[in-house]
């Protein structure tokens, strides 16, 4: 046997590497500075700074690339405009996620726990918190967890895939765990995000197994060209196995329940950035697998798109609305949503191509700036300090009187998600329904747009209560807004995009319209 | 013996790790069964491997030996963390995030 | 710039500032007034500009690329029908606001009052502008916005339920018009300006059953907007608890939005379905005129009861438009206007009952003719507005409709024509339990009409009456539109 | 004269407009204006009549366009006035008439703090009913026809501080609609078939038409004369307006707005003129109405309320007539000219009388008031004989005519209509007797604090006018046909008709029966006593003084089912139209509440419906593939 050794074109690869490399850099940090403070303004300036830099890198490589893409690995990576599409959507979301991160209160603290490895509640936990330690690894995890998705949304086969699921799912499940406050919830979120992550990634895992057995390849651009017939069955079970293992991290039903547990317990930036990019990350391999393998098998996966994405829209639409605690509401949200996606998927229009990018694009920034919001609205302490975050519903009342510009900004974000038109999520809507509507799925987009009527109910529950309904005077604990800068830049920042991509979309739009092309299957053929 | 046996084998392998996904309420145990679906899956693409002929199957398998190790320590560590919050490893017991 | 743009423009900017600059609000209500003045007295320029000769083609059109990748672009233009419309909505505003001059509240929300009416304004004019299907409804829809908060922010105890019952209620109809308007640019040309009504008008579809649902898609929206039996019920949960100012922009203009949407995109544009569902449609309609009047009788709340009776005339007026008689069209067309003011003129007035006495239930009042006579003579003219009495412009309007659409269906119109008998039962019942009978104790002391509110009613009585002696001067306006209507039917009916 | 008609509409609502908006500041000499506008088109109205008296019989007919009301599509609606032999003598009984009751008002109304706004209202009443009548289309009739039902209104519900009143108010209104219904189909139908509601293309080409239609048009502009004129069966609104001043009785529920509903008969002759049937139920509704009011009129205790029966009744004569073509159109408007004068008159003088009597209306506490009121016993006395027909005041040139036409026909009609109006001339001799024996005969049966008195110059003089035209008209216009060849080119004529029984015979059993009338008045209400409190009443007694029950059918028919029927729905439209929709919104709850169950907090039990799911979606895939 002789190996070629592969031929690497690296200058496309610039954006992932350098967001790895970077979160190598601070995993070597933590390790050899000690002071913490300075710890932390040096990984922050890192992340951001190179997030910025391979912004940068994407855009050069947008120009350079060409509306045709480049073979970079092989069979393994290819890239084109749809990857750097996706590539640019994550850097953005983790740009938006590490601010978070970086955000602390008046106080001083921050979202994570001062020491992830004491017990919550201990003496040690005491001791760590009065030493000011913090959990600086949140950021190269971040990075790592970043540059994975990247890699997620770039690959064009499936057991690389495989691996770059799990280089950006580790890191995530471990950012779960770090909550400052309410630790318990934290670690129970991140075991059973974990446990679930694990258990699908291996079903994901053993269906690339299957096939690689059916299609004596794992390239998707090769697998149409070469499996064989008389294999499609087996074919066609690995490649539902890789979808449901897809379909788990976009957080559809039935294979949600992660979603909402973790959602919660999680610290806000962390769901910030989870919900925002991880689904992103997964709506990205799923579609470079649906144009260029799944559409051949249209007739039997049709069924299995519209069955997912009416009981998404569906269960996340009623499961919300019975929904008591922000964040949890929105996670059923982030499920509902999951459904009007995988609405874009119905009969592989090539218009969901550009549809999607800039419909996660409207989710995502609309979720940063959400969870940007929901950090901001405390618990006091006795003392007067800023506490956990206020989450549940009934202690958002009011807010509208006495933070307008918060609680309009957090309406802005709450319309978006109900798509009403002036606001970027009526867009992004649009776009993806249209594709459905292309390709005569118009029964499922009518589905979809009834449960989107209910759906608004929820977020205009809160919508009521922040100015419809005073605030009760003797709440305890009481609830008050600790604006801290980062966090209400992120807010601001986030309701500007989401008007302007609600109200002049054509410049995003046509930057979406020209990602829609994958680089086109060779046609590879015999054995 | 036809490699084929092997797929068998693996299928058999990545039912019993579900199953104990689904039925040990120990984490640690529950966690072993994940590993057993990832080890069966392993299995499956060095069985197709040797069926095919080629080799990226079973260079993949280390690839993904390289994956499940990692995923060990973190699971072993989130388990970790949560027993010394806890005192337990039942999986049935944090149940406090629901509905 | 073109005028209709600015038109739009000068209440959305106006509200925005108004919403957020902070030192601004101490003169919320000046500045707001100032604005609807200035809107008005365009529109009347835009008005003397109008060629009425040529009332049938779009007039200061204006096309720009606005989303040329969905099809979409930026589309005003008007026509005599939008034009009076238009009319109508900066009309009714600056009286509303002169109406809700001295609400006693703080100027936060005074100022959020104001801003939201005009961002209302600049919507509402929009829509009657819009001939893009795609800016039609990203402003229909996006209307609900402000119009949520005015419902929800300002008003009695039930606005929470209110606001949210409006919102689903027309969201639910607008989604499902959503997917028509997608599946439309299907049904067109595409390209950069897919969505121009022009492009759109005189499709040929594959199927009529496409068509059919289409038109479906479109008209349920406009059907809950207007609204009629039985997704109507939004409406008198809304005017019941909301203020008097938000309920009478409500009513008597965006009401409007839904007849106008149905006659001017859904029949124009889907002339062969609309033929086919006229039968259908005629019934629901004339159930409505009849359900309407028959649960106002009933009502003890006075909003609730104009509430109602609004829904009656929104029947009558879907059967005028469903007729297919130029008669009819007109007719229905006329009574968009004369109904807006009569509703509008009504609801104001039970609003100064209401800030009198803290509240619209009639069994709380009586014998008020005696202490207030011009105000009980101004309710009683306004009343019998409302009840068509020959005169006024309700009237014309609405014999124009039942006597245009005898032709096309007998028993629609006789049985339409009931509800002018329903009309005077629940108009009268309403002026006797207020105004005549004993004075109760508690009425002794209610204060005449102010020089304020007859500031803002009389104009409104004077344009009914003007209008009803001289239909000519807003009839003239629907004629050309409505032939091209009809012309546009019969060739799909052939 | 003839070119300023519109004079006519725009001076008295000129008047009403200022006397509305000149408020408090009016109150001084707003009757006057109200009296000044009605005079000056009295005047116009008799100049207009002298103009046209000049001209030949055939161009005497004359239209003015104003100006274009309503161009609505296909409808054309000029706002244009028709002035001839019909609608002049429409505008002369209504302004002389009219004149003369607002002189009568200054008096009688002096003591009101409103007057200046009674006299607003008349002055509205007097331009609509002008506009009603000169109107040469049917919508713009319309107006008036509305115009004038908005005036009655008014006038009825003008003491409205009192329930009652304004009850009796609005059931004027809702009736009237009811009738207006009518006009409004009617005129659908019209613009449908003729494309035009003008008289003249209407009428003019009802030749044109298919018999269906123009029945349909006939029966359905019946329904508007019904309404408006108080026939059966929409005639209950009648009794109830009493309620309004008396010179408003006088006026508007006697005289002039009542006799609207012939006058859109007539007008519409050429319609009815082509369909028999809907002829026949114009007789019909006549004849019933009649003696309906006939009846009542004899039971009742209340002075107005027989006088607003007898009104009903005496229209009832005039619907009759014109159910019996050309030469019963003449007669009908001729019976409603000089039922004009000596019902008005009536009226006033009942007015007079309450006035006398601290507005109290019970017969049954009047009587011998004649020695404390001459003048008004004069001019009542005048009326009465009229109205019995008694030869040669007024009444007997016109009401007898129409007993003598209702003979006239073949088959079963003459004699149905012919009896039914001769026992209808008894009837009203022994009411009308009883009335006045009751009232101005017999023993007083008035308390000591009450002091009779004469009324007013201002009051009695309109009252001897209108009593001179009740003796005098009659004779007057009948003399050489007068009336007949004035109404002729507008009626159209027919040819001679023979009754079935010879006149001669008639008019002796019409003055047999109403002699027979008046004797049984005599004997039951002058010679013997008559009880203050009203005997128990024997069952047909019962039912004429509760108008035939009319009001009890009408509230089993319509009012209670009417009530039911809206209160159910105020019900259902709450509980299951909104219902409906709160119900889907807890149902979507419930399930959101039920779903909730699967996410249990466990993640075993989330991996086991993961892989439930991911069976499930297999089958699909096998099963749908």
């Amino acid at each position: 046997m002789t190996y070629n050794v592969p031929e690497i074109a690296w200058a496309p690869l610039v954006p992932i590497i350098v967001v790895l490399v970077a979160g190598a850099v601070g995993v070597l940090l933590e390790a050899f500075m000690r002071n913490v403070a300075l710890r932390r303004v040096v990984q922050l300036q890192l992340s951001v700074a190179t997030l910025v830099l391979a912004l940068f890198a994407i855009v050069w490589q947008w120009v350079a690339i060409g509306g045709d893409g480049v073979v970079v690995l092989r069979s393994m990576i290819y890239l084109d405009r749809q990857a750097l599409a996706w590539q640019f959507l994550l850097v953005v979301f983790a740009i938006g996620g590490v601010l978070l991160f970086a955000d602390r209160n008046r106080e001083g603290e921050d979202a994570f726990t001062p020491l992830a490895s004491v017990a919550p509640g201990s003496p040690d936990e005491t001791v760590a918190r009065a030493k000011g330690l913090a959990v600086t690894e949140a950021f190269p995890l971040a990075m790592l967890a970043t540059g994975g998705m990247m890699l997620f949304a770039s690959v064009n086969d499936l057991l690389f895939l495989f691996v770059a699921l799990e280089l950006f799912s580790l890191p995530l499940y471990i950012l779960v765990a770090l909550s400052r406050r309410r630790r318990l919830l934290s670690q129970e979120a991140s075991l059973k995000y974990f446990l679930l992550g694990a258990f699908s990634s291996a079903i994901f895992l053993f269906g690339a197994a299957l096939v690689y057995g059916a299609a004596e390849t794992t390239g998707m651009r090769e697998l149409l060209g070469l499996y064989v017939p008389e294999r499609q069955t087996l074919l066609l079970l690995g490649l539902f196995m890789v979808v449901v293992g897809l379909l788990f991290k976009i957080g559809a039903v039935p294979f949600h329940f992660w979603v909402p547990d973790a959602y919660q317990g999680a610290p806000s930036p962390v769901t910030a950035f989870m919900a925002a990019a991880t689904k992103a990350a997964a709506v990205a391999a799923l579609a470079r697998l649906s144009y260029l393998v799944l559409f051949r098998f249209a007739w039997e996966l049709d069924w299995v798109i519209w069955t997912v994405a009416i009981a998404s829209v569906i269960f996340g639409t009623v499961l919300a609305i019975v929904q008591t605690d922000v964040k949890r509401m929105l996670a059923y949200s982030s499920v509902a949503h999951a459904g009007f996606i995988l609405v874009g998927f119905a009969g592989f229009s090539p218009l969901a191509l550009s549809a999607l990018p800039f419909y996660l694009l409207t989710y995502g920034v609309a979720t940063l700036g959400a969870f940007a919001v929901i950090t901001q609205v405390r618990e006091l302490t006795p003392d007067g300090a800023a506490g956990a975050e206020a989450t549940r519903l009934g202690q958002w009342a009011g807010l509208g009187k006495r933070h307008p510009v918060l609680a309009g900004l957090m309406s802005l974000f709450l319309l978006s998600f109900a798509g009403i038109p002036l606001t970027a999520g009526f867009v992004g809507k649009f776009v993806v329904f249209r594709a459905a509507v292309e390709q005569g799925a118009w029964p499922l987009v009518v589905v979809a747009v009834l449960a989107s009527a209910a759906a608004a109910f929820f977020y205009l529950r809160l919508v009521v209560l922040m100015y419809f309904t005073d605030a009760p005077d003797d709440a305890s604990p009481r609830v008050e807004v600790r604006p801290t800068g980062i966090g209400r830049g992120v807010a601001i920042a986030a309701g500007v995009i989401v008007l302007v991509l609600g109200v002049l979309p054509a410049g995003a739009l046509n930057l979406a319209d020209e990602a829609g092309v994958l680089l086109s299957p060779p046609v590879v053929t015999g054995g | 013996m036809s490699p084929v046996n092997f797929v068998y084998l693996a299928a058999v392998l990545f039912a019993i790790g579900a199953a104990t996904v689904l039925l040990r309420r120990n984490a640690i145990m529950a966690f072993m069964g994940v590993e057993l679906m990832l080890n069966a899956a392993n299995l499956t693409l060095v069985a197709f491997s040797r069926m095919v002929g080629g080799i990226e199957g079973q260079i993949m398998a280390f690839f993904v030996m390289v994956v499940a190790a990692a995923e060990v320590v973190v699971g072993l560590a989130i388990i970790i963390a949560v027993s010394r919050a806890r005192q337990s490893i039942s999986l049935d017991e944090p149940s406090e995030l629901k509905g | 710039m073109d005028i209709l743009t600015i038109l739009i423009a000068v209440p959305a900017v106006a509200g925005v500032v108004l919403l957020t600059v902070r030192p601004l609000r101490a003169y919320a209500r000046q500045f707001a007034l100032g604005v609807a003045a200035i809107e008005l007295i365009l529109a009347v320029g835009m008005l003397m500009a109008f060629d009425r000769s040529a009332a049938g083609t779009i007039q200061f059109s204006q096309i720009d690329s606005w989303i040329p990748q969905i099809g979409a672009s930026w589309a005003v233009g008007v026509n005599g029908i939008g034009l009076s419309l238009i009319m109508l909505a900066v009309v009714l505003t600056p009286l509303t606001m002169l109406a809700g001059w001295n609400e006693d509240e703080s100027e936060s929300r005074r100022a959020q009052y104001y801003g939201l009416m005009l961002l209302t304004l600049a919507f509402t004019v929009g829509i009657f502008a819009a001939r893009d299907v795609f800016l039609f409804y990203v402003l229909f829809e996006a209307m609900l916005v402000p119009l949520y908060f005015l419902i929800g922010s300002f008003g009695g105890e039930q606005r929470r339920y209110a606001a949210v019952k409006f919102l689903i209620y027309a969201l639910l109809g607008g989604l499902i018009m959503l997917v028509a308007v997608i599946a439309l640019y299907f049904a067109g040309p595409g390209g950069e300006q897919a969505f121009l009504t022009a492009n759109l008008t005189g499709l040929t579809y594959d199927a009529p059953w496409i068509e059919n649902l289409l038109f479906l898609g479109f008209f349920i929206a406009f059907a809950i907007k207007a609204p009629i039996v039985p997704v109507h019920t939004w409406l008198p949960s809304v005017v019941e608890t909301a203020r008097a100012g938000t309920t009478v922009l409500l009513v008597a203009v965006l009401d409007k939005v839904g007849i106008f949407g149905m006659l001017t995109l859904v029949v124009t544009l889907f002339p062969g379905a609309s033929t086919r569902a006229a039968p259908v449609i005629i019934v629901f309609a004339v159930f409505t005129a009849i359900y309407g009047a028959l649960v106002a009788i009933g009502q003890d709340n006075m909003y609730r009861l104009v509430g109602f009776a609004s829904v009656s005339h929104s029947g009558v007026m879907v059967l005028g438009i469903f007729a297919f008689t130029r008669t009819a069209i007109e007719g229905a067309t006329f009574y968009m206007l004369s109904s807006g003011l009569s509703a509008g003129a009504l609801f104001l007035l039970i609003g100064f009952l209401v800030k009198r006495h803290g509240t619209a239930s009639v069994r709380v009042y009586g014998g008020l003719q005696r202490v207030v006579p011009v105000f009980a003579g101004t309710f009683l003219i306004v009343g019998l507005t409302a009840l068509a009495l020959p005169g006024t412009s309700p009237f014309a309007s609405e014999i124009m409709v039942l006597i245009g659409s005898y032709e096309a269906t007998r028993w629609g119109a006789i049985v339409a024509t009931l509800s002018v008998i329903l009309a005077a039962l629940y108009v009268l019942l309403m002026y006797q339990k207020v105004f005549t009978g004993p004075t109760p104790q508690a009425m002794e002391p209610t204060t005449e009409l102010s020089l304020m509110e007859r500031v803002v009613i009389w104009p409104l009585i004077a344009a009914m009456l003007v209008l009803g002696f001289v239909p000519a001067l807003a009839v003239d306006y629907f004629k050309d539109p409505s032939a091209a209507i009809v012309v546009s039917v019969e060739e799909a009916g052939l | 004269m003839l070119s300023v008609t519109w004079l006519l509409i725009a001076v008295p609502l000129a008047s009403f407009l200022v006397l509305m908006l000149a408020g408090r500041r009016a109150d001084a000499w707003g009757h006057w204006l109200g009296v000044a506008a009605s005079s000056v088109v009295a005047l116009i109205g008799i100049g207009a009549f002298f103009q046209m008296l000049g001209r030949d019989a055939e161009s005497r007919s004359e239209s003015v366009r104003l100006f274009t009301w309503i161009s609505g599509g296909d409808l054309q609606v000029d706002a244009g006035l028709l002035v001839d032999q019909l609608s002049l003598t429409f505008v002369l009984l209504v302004t002389i008439v009219g004149a003369l009751i607002h002189v009568y008002s200054v008096a009688y109304m002096e003591n009101d703090p409103r007057r200046r706004m009674f006299f607003a209202y008349l002055n509205l009443f007097i331009a609509a009913m002008l506009l009603l009548v000169l109107a040469d289309s049917y919508l713009l009739l319309f107006v008036g026809w509305e115009g004038v039902g908005l005036a009655s209104y008014l006038l009825i519900g003008f003491w409205n501080h009192k329930p009652e009143n304004a009850t009796a108010a609005n059931k004027a209104f809702v009736v009237n609609r009811t009738g207006d219904f009518g006009l409004i189909v009617a005129m659908a139908i019209m613009f449908t078939q003729f494309g035009s509601v003008s008289f003249a293309d209407v009428l003019g080409g009802a030749d044109g038409a298919s018999t269906a239609v123009l029945t349909a048009i006939g029966l359905t502009l019946l329904l508007a004369a019904t309404g408006k004129s108080a026939q059966f069966p929409l005639q209950s609104w009648l009794g109830d307006a009493m309620a309004g001043p008396t010179p408003v009785s006088a006026l508007i529920h006697a005289a002039t707005m009542v006799t609207a509903g012939v006058y859109l008969v007539v007008r519409s002759g050429a319609i009815y003129e082509a369909t028999d049937d809907a002829r026949l139920v114009v007789a019909i509704v006549g004849a019933i109405t009649l003696i309906l009011g006939a009846i009542i009129g004899s039971a009742k205790d209340d002075i107005k309320k027989v006088l607003a029966a007898s009104t009903m009744s005496q229209i009832g004569y005039m619907m009759l007539a014109a159910g019996l073509g050309p030469i019963g159109y003449i007669f009908a408007i001729f019976h409603l000219v000089t039922n004009g004068f000596f019902k008005a008159g009536m009226f006033l003088g009942a007015g007079s009388v309450m006035h006398a009597m601290k507005d109290q209306v019970d017969m049954r506490r009047f009587g011998a008031l004649r020695t404390a009121m001459v003048t008004t016993w004069i001019t009542f006395g005048l009326g009465w004989l009229a109205i019995l027909g008694v030869p040669p005041l007024s009444g007997f040139w016109s009401k007898d005519k129409i007993i003598e036409l209702a003979f006239v026909g073949e088959g079963w009609q003459p004699w149905v209509f012919g009896l039914t109006a001769l026992i209808g001339a008894g009837i009203t001799a022994f009411y009308m007797s009883r009335l006045f024996f009751m009232t101005f005969h017999g023993k007083a049966r008035w308390t000591d604090e009450q002091h009779p008195h004469e009324s007013p110059l201002l009051m009695t003089v309109p009252m001897m006018v209108l009593a001179v035209g009740s003796a005098f008209l009659g004779l007057f216009l009948a003399a050489g046909n007068r009336f007949q060849n004035w109404l002729e080119p507008v009626t159209g004529t027919s040819g001679e008709l023979e009754p079935v029984l010879a006149v001669p015979v008639l008019i002796t059993l019409t003055l047999a029966l109403v002699a027979a009338g008046v004797a049984l008045a005599y004997w039951m209400y002058w010679r013997n006593d008559v009880p203050t409190e009203a005997p128990p009443p024997s069952l047909a007694v019962l039912a004429a003084r509760n108008d035939m029950f009319q009001d009890s059918v009408n509230r089993a028919v319509f009012q209670i089912p009417g009530t039911h029927l809206t209160r159910t729905l105020v019900y259902a439209d709450a509980a299951l139209v909104d219902g409906a929709v709160n119900k889907q919104a807890t149902g979507i709850a419930a399930f959101g509440e039920a779903s909730r169950r699967f996410q249990s907090g466990k993640v075993r039990s989330y991996a086991l419906l993961m892989l439930l799911g991911f069976l499930v979606l297999a089958s699909i895939i096998v099963v749908g593939g």
